[in-house]
């Protein structure tokens, strides 16, 4: 069996998102599909999946070709997708959850819940899940839980089994451990004779795992490549037509003396004790294992969780309550983890999400909007992230994930920060982007801004910060300076808790 | 009107276009689902369209606005029960003093001047109100008549369903044979939902009177079963509009209009005539 | 303890409400007669409430549900009128319940307007159209066959009461019946499932194939058809048909549907979460008309003991999640 | 073109409706004394639906401005009654709105109670409110002073028309105004911009410094505000007051809000398309009625026309998104 695309075209207004793309998937092995952030791979998918009609060009799986009306003929197809963006129904119970793909089990037309939960039961098991209560409410799962069960549920057959499996992005929200089992459910799927068309931004996942690896640059088909006959290099000049590294540029200013953060006893209801000095031109990596509080102590000094004890001091004027207001005020910015539910206005326009955190500065007597001030705002930091856009006014549901994510990065450093806060600022963000955006944290770092990165990209914050803090369960376990310090060394800190400096 | 859906409106309405079709007349009706605002907007609307005439049937001193504009545009303006008002040439109504006094000491006399009231009311409609206000007074002559609770129905349904609903509480909380001597309605439909809650609860039986004002015809149904439901007052519905159709008339012809209110007679209605 | 009351304050207060009404009115309120009164009541809100239900399952609205009510009321009473039998014209006014019902749907699912916009439109235009089918006049008397109006007098006998005999109204039957129906669709059908989907997450649902166009529909006819029920039970219990006498149904249904998602865990609508806001709102009116409270009192005390219960599992949901 | 059609596809159906009214009523629809006409009758809703803007743009609903606006007609008019004077009796009914739309605000954001939810109940307790003000009668007559009752029939003189000297009515001037407000608010000011932001993405805007609880609060009371302000208008124009005369203010000004929107690029909430929705249906009403159609065919097709307008918006857009 084969599935071959032939001259599939899509194109959104102005932007061709896909142009006359062309190859092959086999079942039996893993097929990587890579590109730039924008290059098109989502479209792809959409339109394999049915959720969208191509513009031209159809599918054929052994020479015959398919219907894609919707998502159902996906699924007869033998198809089976994990979208990019996380879709899930809160409300529901996860075993209702991975049933939304599936029939329900019925007799006589009402729902056998014993059969639906163990169906569920057995599907979580293969993926080692079976800390996860199948009748609890999806809502109360983390967001890599919810992956999981996202990813568990495509393993439910019924009829005749999916030989392909679409996975975009899947070990976006994973933690190290978590992708190495969804690796060895991959494996298993892959020696039972199905396929995996499989999307990453991750270039060592990738090069472990595919046996074939397909480029896409700007809507077209640039390679498709045996993992053998090719090399990291080879993929990236690919993908962006230009020869970069992912490597992050060395530090060229030194780090301040006189403290610009000062953090002492920082308690809210999930985190702290937490104590720290940022320094001017400081970058303070936070790690710590999925839940460990990373996410939670942005949040705090933001002021977006209240504050329980403790002391918040920027410059030597104390922030009293820190509410995000205040925060922003004070010269704090910060650029959250998930960017569409925390962090754009999606059907907004560039220049007003950009703007929004300085509208009393820019307006005239800090009342009446000042459009072409903001304007000339979004075109300066616009140009300083490298976002690519057809103009400020577009809005920024039509942007492809890195750009949306250039766009959080313009609207925090325009404000001219003194701190700059970043949760997982390169999730999902392609390599050409990841280059450009490390490159750009050096530099905020060389102009005596203090950064705090959160990441769970262990090499991320090993090659851009100075100091480290780990935190385990909310509370401040260690705080490390990054000399010498090697990956294994970094997992070990997040696992072991000692006393705290 | 705002009122359309109130079965007295319907009935001069009807009347009114009756005559008017016998003299071959244009009439174009009007309801705005209780809005009063609209009504003045109507009014503007048809005087600018250049209508010979209005009837209206709303009090004139809401409608102020909408009267001056018929009257700087020379359109006279007829009031259908709707009350006095210098910009009106003249109103066609029942006496709702009258009335009021009709049904209220008919219900003292049958329970011998002693015994619990329940009144249904409505005080945000001036004619209704002011039968209210009457029948209190005729009650508070009568020292051994209690009135038990004085209630406002809600209207938007048309009152039936919620009297009854009330009624049935009312029932509820005053379970003794002979704790209620009388129900005295403002209009019918209380009287009617009033009636069905006393016989679901199987309380026919206790001589509870009630009284009504209209004698619609499911009141009329009603009083002729011979129930609880004993009597309620006719107005003229068909005699008020013909009326007005005719006082229409008369303006048009050139006639002065000296009696600004004109009075159409109404009658009390019982078992003994309901009938007729 | 706190997490208990949190999770049941609502029904913590809903109990405290009929415990109040049973000791300030100890002869007359905890009798069966009493609480078979407002079963019948209350039954006309409960169907409307219940079929309210499914639409705000998916997370939208029906505006519309009191003027369908009006409608069908007007639509039946006139076929009597003209001498259809009452099985025929009850079926027609069903009928019409369905197609406006589907008419709704149609705007929603398939043209895709919002569903509040869709139906506040077609509010008017059913009552519009309810008001040119009466002509604007009350349809009573002889016009109502008795077998109709009958029907709302009679009901399941129950022995006698209190030395008189007692009946479980014949609407209060039909209401448990609608409620009962509803529940199982809702809860135990695959349908069901797939309505809470949507309003979980209408995307997700979309992405997983499910036809989300087709089961709006269908749930909006669904809820025509049950608004068109209400308008009949209405117009049997009141032996007579307007244009507007079911129109005060639609804000009470929405009310106690939102009262009943103050009970549920997620705050999501069930059927018989619903049912217990019915009964709350329906208890309210009864007691407080037997404590002979002023109307207007009334109105202030439910609309207050709404919000009360409302921001009372506000709050506590907060709480639940802010830590 | 069919680009263009899509764009103004609403805008050119709206002109359409004018366009067929001068042609049907040559003489005396498009005369300067039938548009100032519309525009005195249209100022109350052109108010509330303004304010209803506002709260809309942060995707809220306000579904208590209909009460408001009774209940701040009757509090002035019992003011009177007591001998106030008829500035202090109208910074007093004013003052009821604020505190009114403060107390939405509060359930809303500070307690978190869903808005539909939240002003559905306080529609219920601002309504019983003004019954127990008003002791549920109508406030008129001698009761309301000549100086309040003349502001709605005074304006500023414009000369003859027609040989009659013509006015621009004060209340469409005080609608003016308002609109003008809240148009500087919403569109020129930071203020305005967070709150579209909200509408955005209310989360997204409190982690970028936006205060949501303040805004939304203010927002909400300033919807109040305007309530009452319509509320004093209506009264003015009646000459009178009662506890229910604005309630039919709420879902008109919700359907002429959604009517802009279908105008709008992006369909969001704007304060000159609503505009434009009020004038439109303020056209139909007048234009209908001058043209003798039955007040309910007038109804039905204010309905229908809504809907045509929303649907061929909504497809329009899909259209756009779609493809
Ligand atoms: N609905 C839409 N309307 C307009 N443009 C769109 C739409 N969806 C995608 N695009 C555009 O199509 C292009 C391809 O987007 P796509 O999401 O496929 O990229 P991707 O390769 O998945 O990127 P990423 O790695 O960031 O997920 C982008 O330029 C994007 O802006
Ligand atoms: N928006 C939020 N508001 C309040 N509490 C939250 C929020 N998001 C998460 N939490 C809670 O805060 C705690 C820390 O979660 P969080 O996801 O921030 O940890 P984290 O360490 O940042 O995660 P990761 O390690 O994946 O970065 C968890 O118990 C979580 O339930
Ligand atoms: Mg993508
Ligand atoms: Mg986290």
């Amino acid at each position: 069996m084969t599935l071959s695309l032939q001259s599939l075209s899509r194109r959104y207004g102005a932007v061709l998102a896909l142009s006359e793309v062309s190859f092959d998937i086999r079942p039996g092995e893993v097929q990587a599909l890579m590109g730039e952030n924008g290059a098109g791979k989502s479209t792809l998918i959409r339109l394999l999946a049915g959720l969208e009609r191509p513009d031209t060009g159809q599918v054929l799986r052994n020479g015959k070709p398919i219907a894609l009306g919707g998502p159902a003929d996906a699924e007869a197809a033998g198809l089976r997708f994990i979208h990019q963006e996380l879709h899930v129904v809160p409300a529901l119970s996860v075993a209702e959850n991975m049933h939304l793909h599936h029939p329900y089990p019925t007799r006589a037309g009402l729902v056998r819940w014993g059969k639906l939960r163990d169906t569920a039961k057995r599907a979580l098991a293969r993926l080692g899940l079976t800390h996860i209560d199948p009748d609890a409410p999806m809502a109360r799962l983390s967001a890599s839980d919810r992956m999981l069960v996202r990813i568990a549920a495509t393993l439910i057959t019924d009829g005749p089994s999916p030989w392909l499996y679409v996975m975009d992005e899947p070990t976006a929200a994973l933690t190290g451990a978590e992708a190495e089992r969804l690796f060895d459910v991959i494996g298993e799927l892959t020696a039972s004779g199905a396929g995996v068309l499989y999307v990453s931004h991750r270039m060592a996942e990738v090069l472990r795992l595919a046996r074939t690896v397909t480029v896409l640059r700007d809507g077209r088909h640039v390679s498709t490549r045996a993992i053998g006959d090719t090399t990291e290099s080879q993929i990236i000049a690919d993908m962006t037509g230009r020869d970069l590294s992912a490597d992050v540029p060395d530090r060229t200013v030194p780090i301040g003396t006189s403290p610009l953060l000062q953090v002492a006893g920082l308690t809210t209801a999930t985190l702290g004790p937490v104590r720290f000095e940022l320094r001017p031109g400081e970058i303070l990596g936070v790690a710590g294992l999925a839940g460990s509080g990373r996410g939670a102590l942005l949040r705090a000094l933001i002021g977006a969780s209240p504050r329980r004890d403790g002391t918040v001091t920027m410059g030597g004027t104390s922030l009293t309550r820190t509410t995000p207001p205040e925060a922003w005020s004070a010269g704090i910015a910060y650029v959250p983890r998930e960017r569409r539910s925390e962090g754009l206005m999606m059907h907004r326009s560039i220049q007003e999400n950009v703007a929004l955190p300085h509208l009393g500065p820019l307006a005239r007597a800090r009342v009446f909007l000042n459009r072409k001030a903001e304007a000339r705002m979004v075109a300066k930091r616009g140009a300083e992230v490298r976002l690519k856009s057809a103009a400020p006014s577009q809005s920024c549901d039509h942007l492809s994930g890195g750009n949306q994510q250039k766009v959080l990065f313009a609207r925090a450093l325009a404000g001219s920060p003194k701190v700059l806060l970043l949760d997982e600022p390169t999730r999902g963000v392609d390599v050409g982007a990841k280059h450009d955006i490390y490159r750009l944290i050096r530099s905020l770092g060389d102009t005596g801004m203090g950064v705090i990165l959160a990441s769970s990209d262990l090499p991320e914050l090993l090659g851009l910060s100075d100091r480290i803090l780990v935190l385990h369960d909310g509370q401040q376990a260690h705080l490390v300076d990054n000399t010498g310090l090697t990956e294994a060394d970094l997992l070990t800190l997040c696992y072991t808790k000692e006393a705290a400096a | 009107t705002p009122y359309l859906a109130q079965p007295g409106t319907q009935f001069y309405v009807e009347a009114f276009e009756g005559r008017a079709a016998e003299l071959g007349w244009d009439v174009n009706v009007i309801d705005t689902g209780g809005d009063v605002a609209a009504v003045i907007s109507r009014i503007e609307d048809v005087v600018t369209q250049g209508v010979d005439a209005i009837v209206i049937n709303v009090d004139p001193a809401q409608v102020g606005a909408g009267l001056q504009a018929a009257a700087d545009a020379g359109v006279p303006v007829v009031g259908m029960d709707a009350g006095s008002d210098p910009l009106l040439v003249a109103n066609v109504t029942s006496n709702g003093y009258a009335m009021a006094v009709e049904t209220s000491v008919y219900v003292a006399n049958r329970i011998g001047g002693a015994g619990n009231v329940v009144m249904f009311t409505f005080d945000p409609f001036p004619p209704v109100q002011v039968r209210g206000v009457i029948a209190d007074a005729v009650f508070a002559n009568y020292p051994d008549i209690t009135v038990l609770d004085r209630i406002t129905p809600d209207v938007s349904d048309g009152g039936i369903a919620d009297s009854r609903a009330q009624m049935e509480a009312i029932l509820a909380a005053n379970p003794e044979a002979g704790s209620i001597s009388a129900v005295w309605a403002a209009w019918d439909q209380p009287a009617l939902g009033a009636l069905q809650a006393i016989e679901a609860a199987g309380r026919e039986g206790e001589g509870i009177v009630i009284t009504g004002i209209d004698a619609n015809p499911q009141a009329r149904d009603a009083i002729a079963q011979g129930g609880n439901f004993e009597a309620s007052v006719a107005q003229d519905f068909a005699g008020i509009g013909a009326t007005a159709a005719d006082t229409v008339a008369r303006i048009l012809a050139g006639e002065d209009i000296v009696a600004s209110v004109i009075y159409v007679p109404t009658v009390l209605i019982t078992s003994a005539n309901v009938t007729e | 303890m706190s997490a208990l009351f949190r999770r049941f304050g609502s029904l913590i207060g809903m109990a405290a409400i009929v415990v109040f009404f049973a000791l300030a009115l100890p002869d007359t309120f905890m009798t069966a007669r009493n609480w078979l009164n407002i079963s019948q009541q209350i039954s006309m809100l409960a169907v409307v409430a219940a079929v309210m239900t499914v639409v705000m399952v998916m997370g939208d609205f029906d505006l519309s549900v009191g003027s369908m009510a009006s409608l069908a009321g007007v639509v039946a009473a006139v076929l009597f009128v003209q001498g259809w039998s009452v099985p025929a014209a009850l079926a027609a006014a069903i009928g019409v319940g369905l197609i406006g019902g589907l008419f709704n749907g149609v705007l929603v699912s398939v043209i895709g307007i919002l569903p509040f916009v869709a139906t506040l439109a077609t509010l008017t235009v059913y009552s519009g159209a309810a008001f040119l089918v009466s002509d604007g006049k009350t349809i009573f008397g002889r016009d109502i066959p008795a077998t109709f109006s009958d029907f709302a007098r009679s009901g399941m006998a129950l022995g006698d009461i209190d030395g008189r005999p007692a009946i479980f109204p014949a609407l209060s039957l039909v209401a448990l019946a609608v409620t009962a129906i509803v529940w199982v669709v809702l809860e135990q059908t695959s349908y069901g499932r797939r309505l809470y989907a949507i309003g979980g997450n209408a995307e997700a649902a979309r992405l997983a194939g499910v036809p989300v166009t087709v089961l709006r529909l269908s749930a909006f006819a669904f809820t025509g058809v049950g608004a068109a029920i209400a308008g009949l039970m209405y117009a049997s219990r009141v032996a007579s048909a307007n244009p507007v006498q079911g129109d005060g149904l639609m804000l009470t249904a929405i009310a106690a549907v939102f009262l009943g998602m103050t009970l549920t865990e997620n705050g999501q609508p069930r059927v018989l979460a619903t049912l217990a806001g019915v009964v709350v709102l329906g208890v309210l009116d009864n007691g407080l008309t037997q404590m002979s409270v002023d109307s207007y009192v009334r109105e202030v005390l439910v609309g207050a003991i709404i919000l009360i219960a409302v921001s009372a599992s506000a709050l506590g949901r907060r709480g639940l999640f802010g830590r």
